[in-house]
């Protein structure tokens, strides 16, 4: 992994800053925070080569929590910020942490860029549907009808999915957990590490005092095993308390269904086999919604390809070896005098 | 044999000139851009000193023959030092109507124009919006006239030189060159040795090129004794010896920020998002990947200064570059730069505006933005270059600041500076002076706003040093610990350090020079930017003049020419001081005059020009005149 | 149709400006707006409640040339403006001009959020895969090695593709052409007028100067039909000059394939029927490349949905009907006088 | 009864203030906001004229307890004019520990902090950062201090009200309340009325909150004898008859908006992205849409401020509002409304920058970039209001300006003034000039850059007006038939067209009045925006005091506000003129300053404040004392 050699795992609590955490209390920030410090933990990550960036929003607030280097950038920007760390210095571990105005609001253009650029980056995108930091408007992932300060009345706009953007955008790794799932979520985390390339991880994330409960259709504890879909490569889609529930695809309508095992023949071979290197697949599940369909969570799609800045240090050094060569390398002299001149005496 | 040497004879000598300006104009696809650029480099040669404007259409490749399709490039040379382009074409050589069309105006009364009437078809005449053909009637009874059917000699030229009729007409530029060689006694050889070299793939059009300029030359030479074009003769001027290029503001700038970076021990990340006229930039350090300059097209001009503070904090210099509104989308990015005290240099190549304006046309009027353009007391450094060459000095003094003072500098060019090109006396950077940058290490009681005693610089740490670990943001923070900080008390003193740093910075760059004239006297003009060129022809014009005229004391009339807007030069207000009256001349509504009364309640005067094109020597001229008499 | 009446018919000629039109001969810019015209001849256009409204770019000059109420804004923000535009005014028939650069580099956020929103407007998007006016860069949909100014050892950056990531914005319409196939471009560009949303329309232009023939490995005359594959609602996704090619999902890989009609007993049966409300089938036409598969051209996805700036203005109408009930329709002394209030005398 | 009837005899006079400062501190959950508007209200109604300031922590929702979640609420009220929220804090309300640490250092010596000593457990000043406990040690010893279980008070009188312990506590800001409006003597029957409106559905709250309030009533009668604790007289003031109501910045800047749009006859449509403190207009505008009011939240300001040009293009009043880095990226937008000449209002609620800077903190550092920060020569107009009631109809002139001249209008208003409420004499809104907008319809020779030969606006001309189809766009446009021009001559005289239709705007406004003092003398005082309360009242201080002195000939300095900063009134450099110094106080550091001394060659000086807070009347007088003795 480009990276200096991981240390030998540290004291998650190594990776706490000596900052006081400000974020409301029982915000679901806290549980991301600690899930990610527990990832840092188990990769051994160096403290002074990681980097978390951010923009502006109660997410981006997440640097000054962590250990490590950070950089609290501006409304939208950490995409482009974090492009520029790697640029500079491909070795570093960049994490950017955002919420989903900063990300897809304001943010929306970085987002999609990078992501097709596959700049080497875990991007952490807290989707608590809703503009925390400025008390409460509806974001562009609000439902319908969702009452906030800017829309009294109920918005109406449809919101945009994060993860059917991601995948639109070109994106080469996209998975979903939610802040209350601490395992779940570390797995995902470590596997967003893991992928050398824009990682994208869309995490579910309770604003409890603007927009409290909204994934409780999902995330209640008792109605949970039946509202979600946990997705693994190469394992069948099959959720339910009873696991006796699964996702097939209708050949006729081209669309998912819930099938029952046991009902009318249904057989685990009649139930889809995840493959998160299926773009198509993918784009399906990242599209189901609660009540009639469970939400897919994990990894959703992770089909790598080169990152961007690596190829771009490959060809800087490959020009700098043939100067090298040459003899003339950062030779200005050189470059001054290329071309036509002329002497006058 | 009797016949040449009759002709030998009659042959009246070349009427010499001090300086002349040549312009070659014509259709985009007629080359006009290459022909210029040879004759530039064939006039270096005959050490004459020179300036040149190319001035490309607006359309990316307009239909042939319309006038909004015409391509031009001036040359302005001489026995002289040369200043600018030149005020008024003495030569114009127009390929086809729209091209005469264009430029006639440019075109000093008695001023030569050459035409290839060949080109003076109906059609032709009509795409370029001419009732009747200007060569048949009295339009251009002002000047003088010199028809050939280029189009027709070049294609007897090359019958049989297996080019197609399509190919041999283009070659009718060369022919074109050709005759203005002979015309102002100019040698051909430099431009043979490089059409050969340039067609050397392809025979056919290396010879075919040759031979239309022979050709052009030979038609000239015979021309002579049957027409009343004279020949010209322009003497070498005296030129400072050493090794010379041509160089245009883009490719200075290009390399300037090479050297600093070089100079300050750092990779330089570039990256910048395509507009006119600073896309240049962006094109000549793409090609500079073997000096390690890492070039990022951005999505748009936020991610653009974004990634440039992002290479910034992670140890390298970010640079970023941009034109009219792209600087304008950069403002929120500056202020982060300012706010997180990190080097940042944004090069502003400003063109003619308000909003989209007129995107290839020049102006100054961004100052007002660089100084004042962000909200917040938001102070930076501004610099700006005066010529083509010296776009490499202060693109070098540009990261100097920047990486010295962890601050963004802001260096404004104009579209003038970028496309416009000069010799340059190559400088030895060896001798250049270095500033190397030393990141902070030491983990004792470190935080990151840490500063400099001196500078007031905070301590650059990067990621990657271990111990040093911290978080930097657009958040206040508190200068004893740097963590976020809503103090009053601290928010006033750091307000006051961001100011005091920038301020300290007149302390650390050279007095204000004068660069003609008297110390003290009547008139100070003061300039910034591309007025350079006609600001200083005007002033030494003036002062020969009086002189001559009335033994002036040395003159009456002085030149001061600003590199440093924001911070002034420490001198500069007594420098002033020293002068009854102040013009300042500027291609804005007056920016830098604003700045200058505010700063030292000067009753200085503007003289402004919001054309999209630069000063005429003859406008300055006029406006120190009129200072003077009244 | 929410709109002013249509007027009869007029000659395509009536829909051209006065201004000289100055793209560089032989851009496929000309046939694009020759189309649009006739569109607007066939659609009986009001030309006082028709406007166009560009970015900055060579198709952004496109407003100059159509003789209705034209906006050239500035670079990205054209989605921006017309929002505005429709929020004032929700009769006015707008279309959106844009290139390549300036809807999906500076614009991608305002792409996805109109799309998103869906405000009722043609938005046409000129994919040359390159910037023209800026006189030939890269852009984000060039392919990757592209060469061009600011490239000059190749692009390494893999491109958007304008379909995939306006499906992914939420968009309920999107749809393809080409600038040669005028009458297709025709059909496409009335299916586009005819829908009341956000109907995104790419549209593949050669730009002769800067990145001609990037588009020949499809649109070539000898090879097109093998190449295309022009979609149609309800009728089997067929193609090829015998057309006797076909798309089939593989329903194991869950991927499209091409079958052969009549090899190994291929039938028209085993060809997917295209249809255009069917997300993911959307999603898979949009990814097909040359030349494994044929490029997927005409409505990929139409789904309708009602429009932000009806929805908004009918809220607004509401609460004004109801003020008018009360009898304080727009009485400025009792709003101020609202809540408490005391005298003082 | 005979207790009470000694008690009555027993009780001292009230003690007579001419005003008073009081500041309610608490923790977020303790209801601070609330209970300030409350006695807001009760004070109102007593006659007094007040201003009130809220201070709400930086944090949404700080940890119980801790001091970044200490929310305040202050008030200023008097018998005479009140101008300000107040200097120094006479009592202090401090609902637990940290809200006495945090507030503590605003309380004058002397001054009473009367603290719920129930709230200083063990827990609770560990939080607040306490070693010691302030009640038992020497902390306070400069102060008087009351302290009052308030907690076990509420809990006390709520023992059998059906409310649960939690629930009961929360009604101890009420008990608190009651307290205060005995010791101010003011009368409870307003607050019960709206304790049992607002509680209406859930009585036990109603009545719990009513004998919380009756309760510390009570609780302050009886203590009185058995205290050293004095009671208060503020006599009413005197105030101009008429109806009354409380405002804040925000809520008059919205309604300015809606009556402007309703004087030109044009729909609103309010475009805008949140940001603190803007956000709020939003906010007040989106419950507006019985008056017709579209509100669009967009994507970010970008897209914000071009949605409200695209709507002004098709015929409404676009407006968009931001705050400190939303306003940095609206100035290419901004621009381009130049460029197209379209109406667009732009209100700027000013915060502390650079950068984010401090988010909830108030300053007026944006005139530099709202006259002089956009690329190319781009004038446009800049109001600044004094008050939260001035927003009213500053914002009315905002849109009036805006649709007559066809220009981009920038409103500064600030974190001050959007969040503080005074008590605000209702016009008639019938009485009000109304400038209904006539769009242009004559298709003959029309171009969409005619213009009004008096005020140069263009004409304006709708989509949806046959016959008047024409496109408009950012790049430069001929000024006879509005088509694309990249003509020299051209540009020059657009440049200008632009810069004088800006400049015509003065002989449309007001001339420059004073505010207080006379007309010629010693010292002015030139302020603008925010600082109006601060200024006036210590001019008026001096004024008395000078003149009480020594008969000082009417006082010896003068006050005078903008509200047009660009232009500037036409009479404003001839009133400047007539005094001996000028003093400009700013919440920045020195930007008006700049535009004075560059305008008028005054040697002005700067006051300059940048911590996030208001200039206390005190640091004024301080100022303008230095200035008349030295
Ligand atoms: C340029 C700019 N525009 C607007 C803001 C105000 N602002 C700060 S955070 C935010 C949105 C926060 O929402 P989100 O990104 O979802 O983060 P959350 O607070 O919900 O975690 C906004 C609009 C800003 N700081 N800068
Ligand atoms: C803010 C801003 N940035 C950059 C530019 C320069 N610019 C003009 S058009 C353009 C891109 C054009 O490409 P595209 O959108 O694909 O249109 P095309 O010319 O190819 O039709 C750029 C970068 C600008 N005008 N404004
Ligand atoms: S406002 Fe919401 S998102 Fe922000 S800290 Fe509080 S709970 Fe968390
Ligand atoms: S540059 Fe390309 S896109 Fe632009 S007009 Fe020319 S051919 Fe068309
Ligand atoms: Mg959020
Ligand atoms: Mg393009």
């Amino acid at each position: 992994m480009g990276y200096a050699v991981p240390i030998e795992p540290l004291d998650p609590k190594a990776y706490a800053s000596n900052q006081e955490v400000r974020w409301c209390p029982g915000c679901g920030d806290y549980a991301i925070l600690k899930a990610v410090q527990r990832t840092l933990a188990e990769v051994g990550a160096r403290r002074e080569n990681t980097v978390f960036i951010s923009g502006i929003g109660c997410a981006a607030r997440f640097p000054y929590y962590v250990s490590t280097y950070g950089f609290h950038g501006i409304h939208g920007r950490a995409p482009a910020i974090a492009t520029g760390v790697k640029l500079a210095n491909p070795n570093l571990d960049v994490w950017v942490v955002s919420g989903d105005g900063d990300a897809l609001s304001i943010g929306g253009n970085h987002l999609l860029h990078v992501l097709r650029r596959n700049v080497d980056l875990q991007i952490l995108l807290f989707n608590n549907e809703i503009y925390g930091l400025t008390k409460g408007q509806y974001s562009p992932t609000s439902r319908v009808g969702t009452v906030s300060p800017s829309t009294p009345s109920g918005s109406v706009e449809s919101p945009v999915s994060a993860s059917a953007f991601a995948l639109g955008a070109g994106a080469r790794f996209v998975a979903r957990s939610v802040d209350t799932l601490q395992s779940h979520l570390f797995g995902v985390l470590l596997r967003a590490h893991e992928n050398r390339g824009a990682s994208l991880v869309e995490i579910f994330q309770n604003c409890i005092v603007y927009n409290k409960g909204v994934f409780d259709e999902f995330t209640a504890r008792d109605i949970a095993p039946d509202a979600q879909v946990h997705v693994e490569h190469g394992k069948p889609l099959i959720f339910g308390k009873e696991n006796d529930k699964g996702l097939r695809l209708n050949t006729k309508t081209l669309r998912l269904e819930v099938a029952r095992l046991g009902e009318d023949g249904v057989t685990e071979a009649d139930i889809l086999v995840h493959d998160e290197t299926n773009h198509a697949l993918a784009n399906m599940l990242a599209a189901l919604q609660p009540p009639a369909f469970p939400v897919a969570l994990g990894v959703l799609y992770c089909d790598p390809a080169p990152t961007y800045e690596t190829q771009l240090a490959e060809r800087v050094a490959a020009a700098e070896a043939r100067a090298e060569e040459r003899g003339d390398k950062g030779d200005l002299n050189a470059l001054l005098r290329s071309g036509h001149t002329w002497e006058v005496d | 044999m009797e016949g040449t040497a009759a002709a030998e004879r009659a042959r009246p000598p070349r009427q010499t000139l001090e300086s002349a300006v040549v312009r070659f104009a014509g259709d985009s696809g007629d080359g006009m851009q290459l022909t210029g650029n040879r004759f530039a480099r064939a006039t270096a040669l005959a050490r004459n000193d020179l300036a040149t404007f190319p001035d490309f259409p607006a359309e990316i490749r307009a239909p042939a023959g319309t006038t909004y399709g015409v391509s031009a490039y001036q040359i302005n040379f001489g026995a002289r030092v040369i200043k600018t382009a030149g005020d008024e074409v003495d030569a114009l050589v127009a390929m086809n109507p729209a091209a005469l069309k264009v430029n006639l105006a440019d075109l000093r009364p008695g001023g030569l124009v050459i035409v290839d009437s060949g080109a003076f078809t109906e059609k032709n005449l009509r795409k370029a919006g001419y009732e009747a053909d200007p060569l048949e009637d009295a339009s251009l009874a002002a000047y003088r006239v010199m028809k050939v059917d280029m189009s027709q000699h070049t294609l007897d030229t090359l019958t049989d030189s297996g080019l197609s009729k399509k190919e041999a007409l283009r070659c009718k530029n060369m022919w074109a060159l050709g005759l203005v060689y002979w015309m102002f006694d100019r040698k051909r050889q430099s431009s043979i040795d490089w059409l050969n070299e340039k067609f050397a793939a392809d025979p056919h059009v290396a010879a075919g090129t040759t031979a239309a300029l022979n050709a052009g030359h030979a038609f000239g030479e015979t021309a002579e004794i049957f027409t009343n074009v004279a020949a010209y003769e322009v003497p070498p001027a005296h030129i400072e010896p050493g090794l010379y290029r041509s160089v245009n503001g883009t490719e200075a700038t290009a390399w300037g920020l090479v050297a600093g970076a070089s100079f300050a021990g750092l990779r330089l990340v570039f990256c910048s998002y395509p507009i006119t006229p600073a896309s240049a930039t962006l094109h000549a350090l793409a090609e500079l990947k073997d000096y390690g300059v890492t070039t990022f097209q951005a999505e748009d001009e936020i991610a653009a200064v974004c990634a440039a503070i992002g290479a910034s904090y992670a140890g390298a210099i970010g640079v970023t570059s941009s034109s009219g509104p792209g600087m304008s989308l950069k403002t929120e990015g500056i202020d982060l730069a300012i706010s997180t005290e990190l080097p940042l240099v944004v090069v502003n190549a400003q063109r003619s505006g308000p909003s989209t304006g007129m995107p290839t046309k020049t102006e100054q009027a961004d100052l007002f933005q660089a100084v004042f353009g962000r909200h917040g007391d938001s102070p930076l450094a501004v610099l700006a270059a005066r010529s083509p060459s010296d776009c490499f000095e202060t693109a070098i003094e540009a990261v100097r600041l920047a990486t010295k003072y962890m601050t963004p500098v802001i260096l404004l060019s104009d579209s003038y500076i970028a496309n416009a090109s000069e010799p340059w006396a190559l400088p030895n950077v060896d001798t250049l002076p270095r500033f190397p940058v030393e990141f902070y290490k030491d983990p004792r009681d470190y935080h990151p706003f840490l500063r400099d005693a001196e500078t007031l610089a905070r301590a650059w740490a990067i990621p990657g040093t271990p111990g040093l670990e911290h978080r930097v943001g657009g958040l206040e923070k508190s200068a004893d610990t740097g963590h976020i900080s809503y103090d009053p008390a601290n928010h006033q003193r750091m307000t006051d350090l961001r100011a005091n740093k920038i301020l300290g910075i007149a302390n650390d760059i050279p007095e204000q020079t004068i660069e003609l004239g008297p110390a003290r006297g009547r008139l100070a003009v003061v300039g910034w930017g591309s007025t350079y060129g006609p600001i200083s022809r005007a002033v030494s014009n003036l002062q020969a003049e009086f002189q001559a005229e009335y033994q002036a004391e040395d003159g009456d009339v002085s030149h001061i020419h600003l590199r440093h807007i924001w911070p002034l030069p420490r001198n500069l207000e007594e420098l002033l001081g020293r002068f009854e009256r102040i013009l300042v001349p500027e291609m804005n509504s007056g920016q830098l005059l604003t700045l200058l009364r505010n700063q030292f309640l000067l009753p200085a005067e503007g003289l402004h020009k919001v054309t999209g094109r630069p000063f005429t020597i003859a406008e300055i001229e006029t406006a120190i005149r009129s200072r003077l008499e009244s």
